[in-house]
């Protein structure tokens, strides 16, 4: 049949048996080149970082992917399907009619981590507060700051730099653990605080007004400030031993040094909100 | 691979009775085809022996035992060739204007499913690298090309000698080949002319006339492969021993 | 110390007792890649293997091992295709096995030809009569398929996945993943049951040849059954050895339930036929041929108890065990259905290889057995080190279980 | 400008190699190669080309001489089969591989000391001075109680005749033709009729009484075989007497199975049965008297007893004799079988005499001998090994130069004295030649011009040339030159002038052409041409070479009266009649294809090693007598005889008579040039002649281990 074989003949046989696997070898070399096309075509930075969310978010415990509907006690259990993007979930929209918006009101101290009612709050720990220059600042919630002290380092974007929901906002190293802090909003970096300034980034948003709906409100934020809390304590202490940390007593400044160098690297990841 | 029916069908009739196990065929045929003498340590079980002699008896205790030599090589089967069959690449030929069934080793894998699927285990394989002792691959047929380790080989009733006697044919302006010049070295070197070659074709030939003959019969003729290679007896319990009803008794277990 | 390599929130051991633990099989690992390199130069001589048995050791375990890796194509068709989700509880550990086994069948076949570097001859001019060539070529693809298969799985890794453009690729083989599981399941189905053809064609051994439908013996269609039967309950058998060596629940109960249920279902069915076509075999094929049927067992080693072994000891009774919804409550029936339902796929290999060559043909040819020698035993057990050292890495670094973490913290 | 390359760019470019290298004939290419490769590795012999030539010459492998037409490439032999006739048969496995002989790897060299050592032997090359220095001082030293003895592997040849002439010389020197030679039993008719030399004509014989001879295995011309096994009508009747159901017995018409041991009581048995079945049987003996006196005893009945044999059966096989003639007996002695003993060869030449059969065609008759090479003037006497007193040899010289006939050595070696020197002059270091302490290489066949004088069983004189194919591949001597060298040596002088084997058989060729008598056969075509024509003995020399055959006319036999007991004393008839039935016997057997040379060729492991057609060294008996030993096939044994025992891995076989041991010795490694080291000299060692010189059977021990 192919070149230099002496008295090869062809017949029936050859045409079927060699039409089936030639064609079976053809689906899967071209489905594979289709992939690597669509990959390498498809491939930007911004496209990559929302990528990552969807594959981290798929790999992240159930515990951590709770629909934040539970909070306000709307549905029993619902685990989020889009990556806590609430922007395009008609589920979230539905819900919202049907219970209407939420009540602005409560303690704002939860298990003694401060949730003030001034700011929206995103489930990686950092809050998002509109200025009157109508940039919006980003900085950690009270838990992630004590969560993270003073990092022993921190690269933070350069200005001019763009964020995008759920991608890297800024990383920081914490006790040896790398730490990535997930961005609540699009948008372009305007200026750059840290820790001690109180907040991390000044960012203005791509949209005008920029639409904040996939964020928590105080008033969820504070029913899952204690869900973080326990989860924290989980994280730590995964036996349900050793010293529970803010039970009513005031956080230690640094929690990091009440975490287990061995748990650190655990415990960041689930607060976090890397697999 | 459909197999037109060949014009002529080469084969041989053996004659068990004039056979006596000496052995010459084995050793002529190792000459013609350049088979390696054994390599230490290979025993009846990786030797290269394409034609092969079995004693086999009637079984029965001394003094009313008798011994029968089987000469067996290749049987070129007809119908539905095991070897052919079930060749992944096609290294087994089938020759169409004769028949007759050839190894092509260049082709050959070394996969060894061919011997699994031959009853009558008439197919070798080269478990070693051919090795002649210093000096004497000088006694090597030119005709025949070394197989090198790592193929099946099997007879191919002296492939060689057939195409010399095209040669032969062709340079005298003839079609057919003379059967003269064309005498596989087993039938060649037997001292008791025990085995007849020729076109089984050929009505006339010497052959076709004992193939036919009452007292003619092949190994295993009833899976119906249609081998082209016949023997003959006077001996019934001879003849019976070429069916496919495969004797069982403890020394011949002992053996394995 | 690779913590940084392991994914957040599952507990692995300490690098040293994992390292402790490769040592003995990287060890064998060596000693079967020497045997390997003494086939491979000085010749197929250092085996045990001889004209008669043609096929040994080596075939014969590969047979058992490709029939045992089937639990890849055969979940991946169940999740995919037939939409069972329970499923994907177990998809990646399926496949990784399924790589394991079929790459190493592979390896020793290349060790096993004489002439490896001719291998590809069978792509360049086959033989299409040939159920080896059909074997070839699906398992060559095949192979490629669940290669394709674990890469997504291994991009995953918490290293890997940080590179941008390995997880866009991952995000795309995702959305085509179901085109190679239908893919791997149509191959599949095609060369498990040419392993089966290779032997029920053989005309000339009436020990193994069948009859059967259009182009395909009976034995064709056995060992496709057999091997989508023993598949599943090979799966679950590693899962739960896993979750024995570790220490850990990997699945929930209801998966490895399942699993047994699905394979119950099958081999009941195998079972009847294979019941069928051996009484066929024995009363009509066989003696067409003039043979006699009992003489196939009138040796020792080969006795009339390997038939029924094969037949009831390991095929039906996993069967019911599987099929008794209480049994399958039972770890301890789970495992022991699925011991039986393997060594059973395992002992019918061994039968069509080996018996079918140790019986002779010719009325002087005597019964001969084989036994394999330290080149064969060590290539082969070299072969299994290096899966057991694939999946020990896998399971440490991959996700293997999606649900274990979460059982873990629960 | 700047070029930054990132790391997808760099994938990018790999990937679009790879794809781009893909389209290139390079990998495929490379795998073609690769595949190419292994069908021609550099190790692998590749066959000799050049151009293709069909050369005549004559085997001199066997005494047989069969011409040979050997297909030459580049002037080397690449195969051989038999010239003319089919009806005549096919050349041997033996002959048939002929051709590899000249590289057997048991080759000698040079010539070389032995050291024989405990544990094998080992071979140290010395120069030819050295061996010569060896054999003066001993020729020095020799005497009537210390002989200088030549052992004669093919006796009758030109050089034996120089043999016998430089021994003339030497005080006690004596020629020792191999008791393991074809057809050695012939010389117990000497001593019954006289004198005279005799010869048989089984070719035109129609039944044939064969006492263990392989005539359906080689044994004499392969006219034989095939008339046995072959023949379009077979007519040739043959009567076997075997204590094992042998190829030969196979293809026999009547097998007579007697116990080994017990051959002398079954041919005197069947003299008393011809004595009486056959009018004037004997007439012509002088000692008829004593004869039927002796064989009284030996009703059927009584050799039923002592043999085995069913009584019924010996009256058939008499009857047949009688009937079927012309009859031939033959005591089948050669290098397989192992000699019967004078007694016994005596007893069954007898038969021939009775049968009236002596000069009669199919029968033994008289024939004259070759012409020597020159004058004979004195010549050492010519004797029978077991004529030789034991412990009398100082100096063996072992002429081997035609090859090797292997022999149980302690049949030679009590005939050794203290500390004796054996020298060997042969183409192998294999059989009796690895005895030797000094070796010496001789040419193998198809190296040199080989003489091939009148076969045992060919009814007239008759000599072959056998013409060299191949160049010498070692710095082989000659042994007629040998002979020369040590006289001049010895400072004998001797009255010829040869100076090598060639020109000893020119000589004896031109005094054939001077007889003027018989003809040359050419068996290519069948010519014959009578020797008158020829006009000069060079003529005859060309023919020769050319594969031609002479012969000379049948003699007229001389009707002198003989001696049916050869004047042997009763008491040794009686001893060699005794009763074996109560032991347990091991016999001599070697087949054929590997008992005529002490070297065979490689491709031999075809038969005795790849396919289980025969065992290499087998020691078989039947099942019934295992059971009663207490013994499994394959179990391993001690086997016990008087000369020697050693521990054996027994075979079970049907073919063999109960309270038999069927012994084969052979083929070595050494002869099959299987590399193999610790060779030991296995089971001929179990074997040894007794006082009349046989060696066919020993009482023998098997215990298990």
């Amino acid at each position: 049949m192919f070149p230099g074989i002496y008295d090869f003949t062809w017949t029936a046989g050859h045409l079927i048996f060699l039409g089936i696997f030639y064609a079976v070898l053809l689906v899967v070399v071209s489905t594979i080149v289709v992939a690597v096309w669509r990959a390498v075509s498809g491939h930007s930075s911004r496209h990559a970082e929302t990528l990552r969310w969807h594959t981290d978010f798929e790999d992240l415990p159930a515990g951590a992917r709770g629909c934040r509907h539970e909070l306000m006690g709307r549905v029993e259990s619902r685990v989020c399907e889009n990556g806590f993007d609430c922007r395009h979930c008609e589920a979230h929209s539905r819900f919202v009619e049907e219970r209407g918006g939420l009540p602005v009101c409560g303690d704002s101290r939860v298990a003694g981590f401060e949730v003030p009612a001034d700011r929206l709050y995103h489930r990686g720990h950092t809050w998002v507060r509109q200025e009157e220059d109508g940039l919006l600042t980003i900085g950690l919630d009270d838990l992630g700051a004590h969560l993270l002290g003073r990092p022993d380092q921190v690269s933070l974007p350069a200005v001019g730099s763009r964020l995008t929901a759920n991608g890297t906002a800024w990383e920081a190293v914490k006790n040896g653990t790398h730490i990535r802090v997930l961005a609540p909003v699009d948008g372009e970096v305007e200026a750059v605080g840290g820790a001690d300034e109180g907040w991390w980034l000044k960012v203005k948003a791509d949209c005008e007004p920029s639409d904040m709906r996939h964020l928590l409100s105080a008033a969820e934020a504070r029913p899952w400030m204690l869900r973080e809390v326990e989860r924290l304590h989980l994280a730590v202490a995964p036996e349900g031993v050793g010293a529970t940390l803010a039970d009513g007593g005031m956080p230690v400044d640094d929690l990091s040094t009440a975490i287990p160098r061995d748990r650190a690297d655990d415990v960041y990841g689930m607060m976090f909100l890397h697999p | 691979m459909k197999r037109t029916e060949p014009k002529s069908r080469y084969g041989m009739v053996i004659d068990l009775d004039r056979c006596n196990g000496c052995g010459a065929c084995s050793a002529a045929c190792a000459v013609e085809n350049n088979i390696p003498p054994a390599q230490p340590g290979v025993n009846e079980r990786t030797g290269l022996t394409s034609m092969r002699v079995y004693r086999a008896s009637n079984g029965r205790a001394f003094p009313d035992h008798r011994t029968v030599y089987f000469p067996v090589s290749c049987q070129h089967c007809g119908e539905k060739t095991p070897c052919v069959s079930v060749c992944p690449q096609n290294a087994v030929d089938v020759n169409p204007t004769n028949g007759v069934v050839s190894q092509v080793p260049a082709r050959c894998l070394g996969c060894r499913y061919c011997m699994a699927a031959c009853p009558v285990r008439a197919r070798y394989f080269n478990w070693f690298d051919p090795e002649w002792p210093e000096g004497m691959d000088r006694t090597l047929n030119p005709d025949v090309s070394v197989r090198m380790r790592g193929v099946a080989e099997k007879c191919n009733f002296c492939h060689g000698r057939w195409q010399a006697a095209q040669a032969k044919a062709a340079a005298e302006g003839r079609r057919e080949i003379d059967f003269a010049d064309y005498v596989p070295a087993c039938v060649e070197a037997c001292p008791a002319q025990a085995i007849v070659f020729g076109d089984l074709n050929d009505a006339e030939s010497e052959v076709a006339k004992q193939a036919s003959g009452s007292t003619a019969f092949r190994l295993l003729e009833r899976l119906g492969l249609d081998p082209k290679v016949y023997y003959r007896s006077e001996r019934a319990w001879v003849r019976r021993l070429g069916d496919t009803d495969f004797a069982m008794n403890e020394r011949q277990a002992a053996r394995g | 110390m690779d913590k940084p390599l392991i994914l957040r929130g599952v507990s692995r051991c300490s690098t040293r007792n994992f390292a402790a633990w490769l040592f003995p099989w990287v060890v064998l690992l060596a000693v079967g890649l020497f045997a390997i390199g003494l086939c491979l130069i000085a010749g197929l001589n250092q085996t045990n293997m001889d004209n008669r048995f043609a096929f040994g050791l080596w075939i014969f375990l590969d047979l058992a091992v490709i029939a045992l890796g089937a639990g890849a194509f055969f979940t991946g068709f169940l999740l995919y295709i037939l939409r069972r989700d329970e499923l994907r509880a177990v998809i990646n550990s399926a496949v990784v096995l399924g790589f394991i086994c079929y790459s190493g069948a592979v390896l020793i076949l290349m060790v096993d030809v004489g002439q490896p570097l001719r291998a590809w001859f069978t792509f360049w001019h086959p033989n299409p009569h040939s159920m080896l060539a059909e074997v070839t070529f699906c398992i060559t693809v095949y192979l490629t398929v669940l290669a394709i298969e674990y890469v997504p799985i291994l991009l995953k890794n918490r290293q890997l996945r940080k590179v941008p453009s390995f997880l866009a690729f991952e995000f795309q083989l995702h959305k085509v993943m179901p085109v190679f599981a239908a893919v791997g399941a149509f191959l599949s189905f095609f060369h498990q049951g040419s392993l089966g053809g290779l032997y029920g064609v053989l005309q000339g051994r009436p020990f193994a040849f069948r009859e059967g439908f259009a182009i395909w013996p009976s034995t064709f269609f056995l060992f496709i059954l057999s091997a989508i039967a023993t598949g599943p309950a090979f799966v679950l058998l590693t899962t739960w050895m896993v979750s024995v060596l570790t220490r850990k629940r990997l699945v929930e109960k209801r998966v490895l339930s399942l699993l047994a249920k699905i394979s119950g279902w099958l081999l009941i069915v195998y079972v009847g036929l294979k019941s069928i076509d051996t009484l066929v075999w024995l009363n009509h094929t066989a003696i067409s041929t003039g043979t006699y049927p009992i003489r196939f067992f009138a040796w020792q080693p080969f006795d009339v108890w390997v038939l029924v072994a094969e037949i009831v000891l390991l095929g039906l009774v996993p069967a019911l065990i599987f099929l008794s919804p209480s049994r399958r409550q039972s770890t301890a029936w789970l495992v022991t259905g699925s011991v039986l339902a393997c060594g059973g796929v395992v002992l019918n290999r061994l039968v069509m290889t080996i018996q079918t060559l140790a019986v002779p043909t010719l009325k002087f040819e005597p019964f001969l057995m084989y036994w394999p020698n330290w080149q064969e035993v060590a290539a082969f057990v070299g072969v299994v080190a290096y899966g057991v050292i694939l999946y020990s890495l896998s399971f440490r670094y991959l996700t293997l279980f999606p649900q274990e973490r979460d059982l873990q913290q629960r | 400008m700047k070029i930054d390359v990132t790391r997808r760019d760099l994938l990018k470019f790999a990937g679009g190699a790879a794809a781009g290298v893909m389209l290139t004939p390079a990998p495929w290419k490379a795998i073609d190669d690769l595949a190419i490769w292994t069908q021609n590795w550099s190790w692998i012999p590749v066959p000799p080309k050049g151009p293709v030539t069909k050369r005549a010459t004559v085997c001199s492998l066997c005494p047989a001489g069969c011409p040979v037409e050997a297909r030459c490439v580049g002037g080397l032999p690449v195969s051989l089969r038999r010239l003319g006739a089919a009806d005549a048969g096919a050349l041997c496995t033996l002959g048939l591989t002929g051709h590899h002989l000249a590289y057997h790897p048991a080759r000698l060299t040079a010539p070389a000391r032995i050291l024989h050592g405990s544990e094998g032997s080992r071979r140290v090359p010395v120069p030819l001075d050295t061996v010569m220095g060896a054999i003066v001082r001993e020729i020095g030293a020799a005497g009537v109680d210390r002989r200088v003895a030549v052992l004669d592997m093919r006796p009758g040849r030109s050089v034996s005749w120089a043999w016998r002439r430089l021994l003339d010389s030497i005080p006690g020197g004596v020629l020792i033709p191999s008791p393991a030679r074809e057809g050695s039993s012939l010389n117990a008719l000497e001593a019954m009729k006289g004198s005279g030399s005799y010869g048989i004509d089984p070719g035109n014989a129609r039944t044939i009484l064969s006492f263990g001879a392989p005539l359906a295995e080689g044994w004499g011309a392969p006219e034989s075989t095939y008339r046995l096994l072959g023949g379009a009508q077979r007519d040739l009747r043959l009567i076997q007497v075997e204590p094992l159901l042998s190829r030969t017995a196979q293809a026999a018409d009547l097998w007579l199975p007697a116990r080994p041991g017990t051959e002398t009581a079954l041919a005197l048995g069947l003299g008393h049965l011809l004595l009486r079945g056959q009018a004037g049987a004997g007439a012509g003996a002088a000692d008829l008297e004593a004869y039927s006196a002796l064989t009284e005893r030996f009703t059927p009945e009584a050799v039923a007893a002592l043999t085995g044999v069913p009584a019924a059966l010996l009256v058939h096989a008499a009857r047949k004799l009688i009937e079927n003639g012309p009859s031939l007996v033959i005591a089948g002695d050669d290098a397989g079988t192992g000699r019967l003993g004078r007694v016994c060869e005596t007893a069954i030449m007898g038969l021939n005499l009775l049968l009236g059969d002596a000069g009669r065609s199919g029968g033994v008759v008289a024939r004259a001998a070759l012409p020597a090479p020159f004058e004979t003037g004195s010549l050492a006497p010519e004797v029978e090994l077991d004529r030789i007193d034991d412990r009398s040899i100082g100096l063996l010289l072992i002429d081997a130069s035609e090859g090797d006939l292997p022999m149980p050595w302690r049949v030679m070696q009590r005939k050794l004295a203290e500390k004796a020197v054996i020298v060997a002059i042969s183409p192998y270091l294999a059989g009796t030649t690895e005895r030797a302490d000094y070796v010496i290489p001789s040419a193998a066949y198809l190296e040199t011009i080989h003489e091939m004088p009148t076969p045992f069983d060919s009814p007239v004189a008759s000599i072959r040339l056998s013409a060299p194919l191949i160049e010498p591949r070692v710095a082989a001597v000659d042994a007629g030159e040998f002979v020369r060298r040590i006289a001049a040596a010895a400072q004998i002088d001797l009255p010829e002038e040869w100076e090598s084997s060639e020109w000893l058989m020119k000589a004896r060729v031109s005094r054939i052409h001077e007889s003027g008598v018989g003809n040359v056969t050419t068996p290519a075509d069948g010519a014959v041409q009578n020797v008158s024509e020829l006009s000069s003995a060079d003529g005859l020399w060309d023919a020769l070479l050319a594969g031609g055959h002479w012969q000379s006319e049948r003699e007229e036999p001389a009707a002198s009266p003989y001696l049916l007991l050869g004047g042997i004393a009763e008491s040794r008839w009686l001893a060699a009649t005794s009763d074996r039935a109560a032991q347990l016997t091991a016999v001599f057997h070697v087949p054929r294809d590997v008992s005529a040379s002490a070297a065979v060729s490689p491709v031999v492991t075809k038969i005795y090693q790849e396919s289980g057609l025969r065992e290499a060294e087998r020691v078989a008996v039947n099942p019934v007598t295992a059971q009663a030993l207490g013994l499994k096939r394959g179990s391993r044994a001690k086997l016990v005889t008087a000369a020697a025992e050693m521990g054996v891995s027994l075979v079970t076989d049907d073919a063999v008579m109960p309270g038999v041991i069927d012994v084969q010795p052979g083929p070595t490694a050494t002869a099959l040039g299987v590399k193999r080291k610790g060779e030991q000299h296995g089971l001929f060692d179990l074997f040894a002649a007794d006082e009349e010189g046989a060696w066919r059977s020993m009482n023998a021990t098997l215990v298990e281990v």
